[in-house]
């Protein structure tokens, strides 16, 4: 019985803790502050920074992979981070139901009235690759060891889109996984404090306070149709960006057609949510100290703050662009909000805006660079994906 | 320059040109699309309305606000007994 | 750099669509077309139309099965309606999980009330046999490829019930799968359409006038102990037809039971909601030009349609016999019913009821025998999967 | 005639027997069951209703007919002040 | 065809009905009798019943194992409960995923306001231990069949929580998991009959008639910070728990924390509904005629009423003596409540209270005790796992 | 006395002793952080509220029983018309 004793003390994580460990369970635990006294993204960081705790519990086996005897029969199970992480993070199915969820809860309408702003979702991309040169550079001067997919994982963070980061850090750079997903849901919600300051350098009072003409109807019909093309240019120019751009438009297509309400509905609620929980406990499964306690994730963190600057940065400039060939004027702050990190970023430019000019309501203008940012990230995953991929 | 930054810079200039590539045939797709439905089927335009922010709860306030009118006068007049 | 970007050509849906895949596209949009423009059973076409677009993009990987290495690491991960196809349709859970929540939204009362409508029930999915026997010959003499368990998977098409006609279709014919279902709720979709110049060619418009006894109150401990009984009966009778008529019975006994409000909510909602979606996109994944464009599913649409008429009228006339020997008055349209496509069938016969009497409701009388179809059409399922498979 | 067609005729032969078979032995028993449990429990009996279509959303509308009335009439009020 | 026809015959239930099946037919039924007539656990008694029934169909399958060719395809699907017991049960994830929800909808302040209630939890775990001896001493005298694994199965029982002793038996004694399922729903039913003679045994009618003090107001950061602590107590002292405290705090904390409505939702809503369903289908399918229908069964019946009867026991005396030291009077019915079954055993405290003093409350001063007895056992179930398993 | 019932009360002993510390160190740990917490956030106190039964349906009663009373005086006052 002495001998039990000892391995159960043996068997405590106080015992068996390593340093390491111990550093990794601060981190989950300032992940849940965060999430709670500072509001950052709770509905993921909560769970990421619970699986971040719960992964590096020494000897609870949370990421245990189970035994299997030469017949089949399982002789010891596996821990539920593992089921998680195996069966919807390394597939690839959790990022594509919160996608199609997201989708269902997307009004396109801002959008559609007034398509130019694509434009703007796409020059917002910028920062994506501008970070991936970065990372390629850190890597060739061998001070990270960066290789191209990992680069490119690193770049999709300032595509300020949380579903679309995980999709590719999975596909091409699991072991950053961890260190990607928190860079960028804690990033997205700093759009407050990141945005506000690169988006008064680069405008000058008069275009902040930019009033822009009210937004045309847009038809239900519309709003329909537009998902399906999305889906079919997809399907044409960029299959690599089908599954994201096709489950978003799903969901979009489940709203809009108003016929499938009780789907709608579940994609939106029930099914998001319970998708999300394990999502972020599958995400903290990979925040081990061995993936997360080194140089390489000081440069994502970095990287990823000048990828969310960057876009924030060549989004104002091309709407500043766009204003001056446009008929009507384009206030250059809802360029900002081409980073996507929906509604945040609409959000922060209409604030914005209201400082300069108290009647200035961006917000309905800000939505369509904001969802249109959506579109931009997975377009550009997947041209990472096919390029680093195939 | 060393392959890795070549084929970075190379990912930069096919990516950023694919994503202005696919988002400007988008533009021109969604405007032509929207041209003719408005075209076929000009009947139920509605405004733009505010997008739900994806965090935020699906429930929405389905309360006819004369129903809500009527019940502060039920209390109004309830209070006042 | 030019060789990626001929990669990245390559790559594109442009470059590599084949013809078959550009008119299964097509087909996939005719599904939404009609499940949002005509309404037609929107909570499957819709994803199942969907899913047919996704599957059919070439390059974009949704039905790739995912690759291990040696070591049982993943290599590549698989696509979506990989997982889903795989995980949910070809084991049967979908379908069942389905047939649970439809049990749970289930009130037998009107059955109960008078079971001697169970014998429409009955009558009815001759519809499924004789065209079991159109395939065959259709096979036996070479115009069509069509195997015995085609044929019955063909046949069950006639049973106006899709989570059962998904099931047997899984299991007996996994190929025709996709045009089976299509073809099932397509009919259901056209039932108000396809039954009532049927109903009416069958019957005088005196028989159509009839006016029936109002139906006895039915006691809750009735339809508790029902679904018991059923279940007792097939374990006793037919244990192929378990699966589905004991998921079935499950359902309804959790809603009728009323001590589990909590789980037949989830049954009737979430649970149901997310499966449908998951289901549809599953199908939609059969749905691929080798499988479907071809001599044999002209055959599996024209047989599909020959199954609902013949089981619609065969429901008529076997009501007409039963008013002959009846003490009280059946209006032979409620026979109509009885090939389920609950509640559709039904709301015909009410509809082709007050044409001919404006006072005359047959809804509550025609829904005896529409969910008398519905375990008809799962008995009818076991005796095929007994006989083929066994 | 080949064996393809004459299992053809048997599964139609079996199939329609044993529905038939299956569905009259469930009107004997559900009969039974029913005079059964009126005897035994002649209480809670009760109208059937109206069964919920299966695709139709289970939000039933609770509120007490009374209560909507006594709604209008506080609206009604409103309304003429 | 005439072989057909005997084929039928061969594949009914009532030719190949084994006596066994029958007799666990209708152990089933009784479990659904007993769920909807008499109100015993019905959320997990009435799956479970159906469960019992659905796998003693013969020749239905619903607990076949598929069947894959050397290439890996599919050639004979699994039966529904083969999926759900391997997927859910056997891996763990069900009972975690349950206790996750009972988390979400656990509330602690009661505690937190005298957290002294911890020892009543504590001491109650007695009957857990005891049993181990009673099952321990049938198996070392070659009475039944215990090993050190079962003895352990089955003492956890006494811990009066459903998903811990499922986790732990799936883990322990999967032979055993039905039969020790069926005896902790039944004897958490039974709570109000089983727990008051004992309670008057122990106590006299003043000490019945205690009234305790008003309980502090506890602050929402406690309530926050608590589950933290008891995640890295789990942590540091017993690893073993922390699968089972970990995903209880985890659901605790979503709620408690106010910023994840939506996931705290669902979790105690849709994700606890759906899991609670398959989980009850899962534990069924292990009441079959082998496992069930032998002398051990009834081992563990007696075994699982003395541990609730000691558990009991041993929760009021450690009240009384605790009565004996504190300077704030405490009534020693809340001591019964330390078995956990919440929230039955506290409601039992309070009536019986109620019976002595008709001013006496004590339910919420039995909250306490009631949710530490979940902690309690918990860690109880650690240590058998650690102990039994390493 | 044979192994398996040594082990089993070496499991007896171990698991009870196990339970009693882990809770009285968690009585400490719990107690100590209420102190520390009261003191560094003194603010929002609230009472101790029933603890929802984990079996219980999550669907409160949210309406303000104010309404309510107005709710029954609309009726009232309607059924007296
Ligand atoms: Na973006
Ligand atoms: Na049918
Ligand atoms: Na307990």
């Amino acid at each position: 019985m002495e001998e039990k004793l000892l391995n159960l003390y043996h068997d405590t994580g106080i015992y068996q803790l390593e340093f390491g460990q111990a550093v990794m369970m601060c981190v989950g635990l300032l992940l849940v502050y965060l999430a709670i006294k500072k509001g950052f993204e709770p509905l993921l960081l909560l769970p990421i920074g619970i699986g971040a705790i719960l992964v590096n519990i020494p000897g609870a086996g949370f990421m245990a992979a189970p035994v299997y005897d030469a017949a089949g029969h399982m002789v010891s199970p596996g821990g539920l981070q593992y089921y998680i992480y195996h069966g919807g993070i390394e597939t690839g199915l959790f990022p594509l139901l919160i996608f199609m969820g997201v989708g269902a809860m997307t009004d396109f309408g801002p959008m559609l009235a007034n398509p130019k702003t694509l434009l703007l979702g796409a020059a917002a991309q910028f920062g994506i690759f501008a970070t991936v040169i970065g990372a390629v550079l850190l890597g060739a001067y061998g001070i990270m060891d960066f290789t191209l997919a990992d680069a490119a994982a690193i770049g999709i963070i300032g595509g300020a889109d949380g579903p679309t980061a995980i999709f590719v850090a999975s596909r091409l750079a699991p072991d950053l996984l961890g260190a990607i997903a928190v860079a960028a849901y804690s990033y997205m919600a700093l759009v407050p404090l990141i945005q506000p300051p690169i988006m008064k350098a680069l405008t000058s009072n008069e275009e902040r306070a930019i009033k822009m003409v009210q937004l045309r109807p847009v038809s239900k019909t519309e709003k329909i149709i537009f998902p399906i093309v999305v889906t079919l240019l997809a399907a044409a120019f960029l299959p690599s960006a089908a599954p994201l751009l096709g489950m978003f438009c799903f969901g979009n297509l489940m709203k809009e057609s108003g016929v499938v309400d009780r789907l709608s509905d579940t994609a939106q609620n029930a099914l998001i949510n319970t998708v999300t929980i394990f999502l972020g406990l599958g995400v903290g499964s990979k925040l081990s100290s061995e993936a997360f306690l080194n140089i390489e994730t000081l440069g994502i963190l970095s990287l990823g703050l000048v990828a969310f600057s960057i876009g924030t940065a060549t989004g104002v400039l091309m709407a500043k662009m766009l204003n001056k060939v446009s008929e009507h004027p384009i206030n250059p702050l809802i360029g900002a909000a081409g980073v996507s990190a929906v509604p945040m970023a609409a959000r922060v430019a209409n604030k914005v805006g209201l400082e300069a000019n108290k009647q200035n309501f961006l917000l309905m203008h800000a939505m369509g660079p904001n969802v249109a940012g959506v579109i931009g990230s997975a377009v550009a995953a997947g041209v990472m994906l096919s390029y680093v991929g195939g | 320059m060393n392959e890795l930054v070549s084929e970075g810079i190379g990912l930069m200039v096919l990516g950023m040109g694919f994503v202005f590539l696919f988002l400007i045939v988008l533009i021109f797709a969604t405007s032509y699309m929207s041209t003719l439905v408005n075209k076929l089927f000009p009947e139920v335009a509605q405004p733009a309305t505010p997008a739900k922010a994806p965090s935020a709860s699906a429930a929405a306030n389905t309360v006819d606000p004369q129903i809500i009118a009527a019940i502060s006068a039920a209390i109004h007049q309830h209070r006042n007994r």
